[in-house]
C-alpha cells in the first residue's frame, strides 16, 4: 500500500469535491493546488477563475502566485481586475469558491484578518480579506480547506472576515447574502459540513487512520461527529501520482514554498 | 504630455512629503525600482496605497516613508507574513502607521471611480463581516429603484500613480499587457502618473491582451529594465521566487532589514 | 455549455413572445441576421432595448414585433430619420410603442449594472435635462460620503441579448475585435444569450483587442456568415453604404416597407 | 478668388476653432469632418475621441459612421463603449466636445429629441439624446457646429436634451456641470458666443458675404450682433483642397450622403 501525509490526503480530498466542469475561483495555496489536483484527474474541464483576471486558466504546471504568468499565457480570457470582481464573481456565475483560513469557526465564518479581541492592537495580524468576502458571498457554494487545530478551528473566529453561516441558521437571508455558503471544509482529519439543521460544522467524514477523539482534540469547539461518518476513501496511486507530479514542477521552476 | 525622463528626476518631481501614492501591479509588473527610488529620495508621511502590499511596501514602511496605509491583502505571497508592516503596525516602528483595510472588490471599486470621475463606487460587498465597523469608508446605500442595501466605497485618486510596464513609445505612449490587474484604472485616478517600462520602442506594434494608455494620460515615463524585479514582466523577465523566500528571514529583524536598506537600496 | 445550432433554431428556443431583448453591436457586428430571423418566427410584444436602434430596428418595428423600446439614439446613421420607428411612436402602426428613452451613458451604464450583478448604476449624467423628467429609470443619489447628487439609472438585464461575433471555436468560446462596443456586457446581463458568428473554427488564436467570451457565458451560437450586413464584421465584410441610404426610401411608405417586408424576410 | 459653398466656410470656420493637440470628443457628420480636416490642416496633433471608443484614431479617410472600421484600425486604443463614457469622457478628460443640433437657443441648449410642446405626441421625432448630454456637461468647452435658420435657431429649445448654459448665468454652476459650456457655436453665416456676462449667443462674426440681417433673419430671437463683429477669414485655397480631397474620400468609399 502506497504511503501518504495527512496534507495529501487532505489535497486529494479537496480536489475530489470538485465536479467536472464546474467554474471555480480559486485562492494561492492549497486551493490552487487541489484545484489543479483535480484538473489532471477527474475534472479536465473544470475552469479555473483567478483574482488576477485568468478565466478559464489551464495551467501545465502549478502557477507559484495568483499571478503567474502560466495563468495568463493559458487563459480564454484575462480581464482586469476590477472586471473580475464585477463581471464575474459579483453576479453569481461562479459555481464554488474555494478559500483558505487562519480560523473558522463551528458556522463556517472565516478570519483572515487578526488574532486578538482588539482590531487596532491585535496579537497578531493577518494579511487582511482579499478576495474572501466576496467569493464567500457570492459564489454559489464555497468549498474551505485548512488544517484542522485548536488554534484554527475556534468557536467563534476573533474577527468575521467571510460570513460562513454567521451565528447559525437564516443569518445568510437575513444579510441577503446571495450563495449558499460553506458547504464542505477539508481538513487533514476529515471533512465537515454543516448541519442541515443547526448549521454547526459537524464531522461527516475521518480520513483514514484519524480516530474521532484526535478530530475532537483539534477542534475548539464541542465538535459533532455525524453518525454516519465514514471514512475517506484513501488517496488512489493515480491520485497520488498526479499530486506528486504536480507538486514537481513547482519544485523544478523554483525552490519557493509553495502555501500563503 | 507624457515627458520620458529618469527614474530619479521623475520620482523627485512627482512624490511630494505627505502624498498619497499607489504602487501597483498585480503580482506582474510591480514597480519596484520606483518604490526603492521613493526610499533613496526619503520620502516621508506618505498615504500608500495598493491591494496588495506585499515586499515593496514592506520596504518602504520600514524604511519610516509612510503614515498610512490603505490596503487589502498585505502578505509576502507564497511566504508568509510581512514583517515590517507587522512591527510597524503593532510596535510602530520606524514610525506609526494607520490603516484603512478593505476587500480587493472594494479598492478595484475604488480606483474604478477614481478613474470614472464618479465620488463613490457601489458593490455587493463586506455584508455580515467585521470589516464595516472599522473602516469608515464602507457605507451602505440603497438602490433608488428597489430598496435594497449595498455597500458605497469613496472614489481613490491619489496623488500619484505609478506602474511598471513593458514599453511605451518616444511620444510616452504606454502598452502592457498579461495580467494588467488595476494599472489603468490608477493611471487615470491619479493627478500625477509615473510608468517605468523595461524598453522604449519607436512604435506600439498591437499585441493580443494589451492595455495602451496615450501618453496625455501619463505624467512621466522612465525607462528602468527590470524595474519590476523581484516580481516580473511579461516576456522580459522571469518572477524571483527567491527572493520573496529570502525576504522572510531579512524583514523579520530590524537590523538586518537595516542592513539591507543601506546596502541593497541607499548605498545603489 | 454554449450550443451551437441553425439561427432559426436558436431564436426559436431563446427567443419567446414577451420577452426583453437586446441586440447590440455599435455600427460594427449588429446582429441583423437574428433580427430578420425574429420577424420570420413572428415574435410579438417585445419589448426591444438597444442602445442604438437603427435599421433592423425599424425593421422589426415596422413588422409589429415590439410593443416598448429603450433606447438612447434612434436613427438611420448618416442618412436621417427612422421612419417605421417614428410612424409607430406617432401613429401605432403597426402597433403601438412605447418608449423608454435614455443617453449613451445611461443606457451602457446599464448594462454594466446588469452584467454586475447589481440593481443599479452611477454615473455623471441628465443634469439639467428634460430627459429625467420623462423617463421614469432615471433617479437622483447622493453621495454616501460627500454628499454630491449623481444620477442613478436600474440595471438592464433582458431575457435575451444577442450579438454577432467575428468566430466561435467548437465548444462554442466567442471572439469579437475591432470596436466591441457593449457587446459583452449585453451577454453576461441577459439571461439567456444567442451570438452569430461568421465562422466556427478549432481554436480561438489571440489577437490584438479582441474579447472572449467563455462558452459558458454564452447559451447559443449560430454560423451565419454575413449576419451582420448591412452593418459590417471587420475582417470579414464592409459596410453597405447603399442599402442604409435606400432603406429612406423604403421605409418612408408603408406599402413599400410592406413589400419590402415579404420580398426581403418572410419570404428568405 | 476661389469660389466656396457656405458648408464648406462652415467646416473651415470649425476645424480652425480646434487647437492642435486638443483632445476632442466626435461626433458624425460635420463635426467629424471638421476635425478630419482640421488633422489634416493645422493641428495634425488632434487627438480624436469617438463614442465607439476608439481612442486617437488617425484615419486616412472621413469616417462614413462614428464606428466605422477605419478609427479602430488607426486607433491609439480601442475600448468597450461603457469604458469610453466612463473613464474618458465623464472624468473630465477631453478638452472639446464637437456637437451638432437639430434646434439650439439663445443660451446655447441643445434639443435632439423632439419637435412640439408634447414629449408622448410629439410633431417630429428625432433620433434623441446618443452622447450629447454627457459630452454638454462633462468636456472642459463644447463647439457646436448648425445650420443657421429660425426653425434651428430658437428662443427656447422644445426639449432640453443637452445643457449649454440653462436659463442664463450661474446654471451651470447650480447644475454643478464641471464643463464650461458651448464657447463657440458656428454656423454657414458666421460664428456665434456666449456673452460674458447674459450668457446669451452673440454674432461675433459673419461669413464674408452674410450681412447682418441676413443672421438676424435666421435667428428666431432677437439676435446680438457684436459690436466688435468681424469678418471670417475666407477658406484659404489649401483648406479648401484639404476638405474636398477629404470629402472625396467619402465618395470614393461610398456614395452615402455624410451627415446625420
Amino acid at each position: 500500500m502506497t504511503e501518504w501525509t495527512s496534507d495529501e490526503m487532505m489535497t486529494v480530498a479537496a480536489a475530489r469535491a470538485l465536479r467536472d466542469g464546474t467554474r471555480c475561483f480559486v485562492g494561492i495555496g492549497l486551493p490552487s493546488t487541489a484545484a489543479n489536483l483535480a484538473r489532471r484527474t477527474h475534472a479536465p474541464g473544470l475552469v479555473l477563475v483567478y483574482e488576477s483576471g485568468t478565466i478559464g486558466a489551464k495551467p501545465d504546471r502549478l502557477p507559484l502566485s495568483i499571478g503567474d504568468g502560466v495563468l495568463a499565457e493559458t487563459a480564454d480570457a484575462v480581464v482586469s481586475v476590477p472586471e473580475v470582481f464585477n463581471y464575474w464573481l459579483q453576479p453569481g456565475r461562479i459555481d464554488v469558491g474555494f478559500l483558505g483560513a487562519a480560523q473558522i469557526d463551528r458556522y463556517g465564518n472565516i478570519n483572515t484578518t487578526i488574532i486578538g479581541d482588539d482590531y487596532r492592537d491585535p496579537t497578531v495580524r493577518l494579511p487582511g480579506a482579499g478576495g474572501a468576502p466576496e467569493i464567500a458571498a457570492s459564489c454559489r457554494e464555497v468549498i474551505v480547506i485548512v488544517r484542522q487545530s485548536p488554534r484554527t478551528f475556534v468557536d467563534r473566529v476573533d474577527f468575521v472576515t467571510s460570513v460562513g453561516y454567521g451565528s447559525g441558521p437564516g443569518d445568510r437571508q437575513r444579510l441577503n447574502l446571495p450563495g449558499r455558503g460553506p458547504v464542505t471544509v477539508i481538513t487533514d482529519l476529515g471533512i465537515l459540513e454543516p448541519d442541515p439543521r443547526t448549521c454547526e460544522l459537524t464531522m461527516t467524514r475521518l480520513h483514514p487512520g484519524v480516530a474521532a477523539d484526535r478530530a475532537r482534540a483539534a477542534t475548539g469547539w464541542p465538535l459533532r461527529i455525524a453518525e454516519s461518518a465514514g471514512t475517506t476513501l484513501p488517496p488512489a496511486t493515480a491520485e497520488l501520482a498526479a499530486l506528486r507530479a504536480l507538486q514537481a514542477t513547482v519544485r523544478q521552476s523554483s525552490p519557493a514554498k509553495e502555501s500563503a | 504630455m507624457a515627458e520620458i525622463t529618469s527614474l530619479s528626476d521623475a520620482v523627485a518631481e512627482l512624490v511630494r512629503d505627505g502624498d498619497t501614492v499607489a504602487l501597483e501591479g498585480f503580482t506582474h509588473l510591480i514597480p519596484v525600482a520606483a518604490g526603492h527610488e521613493i526610499i533613496r529620495q526619503r520620502r516621508r508621511g506618505l498615504t500608500l496605497v495598493r491591494m496588495t502590499p506585499d515586499i515593496v511596501y514592506d520596504q518602504l514602511i520600514g524604511a519610516g516613508c509612510a503614515a498610512r496605509l490603505v490596503f487589502s491583502w498585505a502578505g509576502n505571497p507564497g511566504v508568509g507574513s510581512l514583517h515590517r508592516f507587522r512591527d510597524a503596525v503593532r510596535k510602530g516602528w520606524p514610525a506609526p502607521l494607520e490603516i484603512e483595510e478593505h476587500s480587493h472588490a472594494g479598492m478595484a471599486n475604488r480606483y474604478v471611480a477614481g478613474a470614472s470621475g464618479l465620488p463613490f463606487a457601489v458593490l455587493r460587498g463586506y455584508t455580515g463581516t467585521d470589516l464595516a465597523a472599522q473602516t469608515a469608508t464602507i457605507k451602505p446605500i440603497a438602490c433608488p429603484f428597489t430598496g435594497e442595501l449595498l455597500a458605497a466605497v469613496p472614489a481613490l485618486n491619489p496623488d500619484v500613480g505609478i506602474v511598471h510596464a513593458q514599453r511605451a513609445d518616444r511620444a510616452g505612449n504606454v502598452q502592457f499587457w498579461g495580467i494588467t490587474g488595476v494599472q489603468k484604472e490608477v493611471v487615470l485616478a491619479s493627478r500625477r502618473s509615473l510608468v517605468t517600462v523595461e524598453e522604449i520602442v519607436d512604435e506600439l506594434a498591437p499585441r493580443p491582451g494589451a492595455v495602451v494608455l496615450p501618453q496625455w494620460t501619463v505624467t512621466r515615463v522612465a525607462r528602468v529594465p527590470g524595474g519590476a524585479h523581484p516580481s516580473y514582466a511579461m516576456g522580459f523577465s522571469e518572477r524571483d521566487n527567491d527572493y520573496y523566500r529570502e525576504w522572510d528571514a531579512i524583514s523579520r529583524d530590524r537590523d538586518a532589514f537595516t542592513r539591507w536598506l543601506e546596502e541593497s537600496v541607499l548605498a545603489a
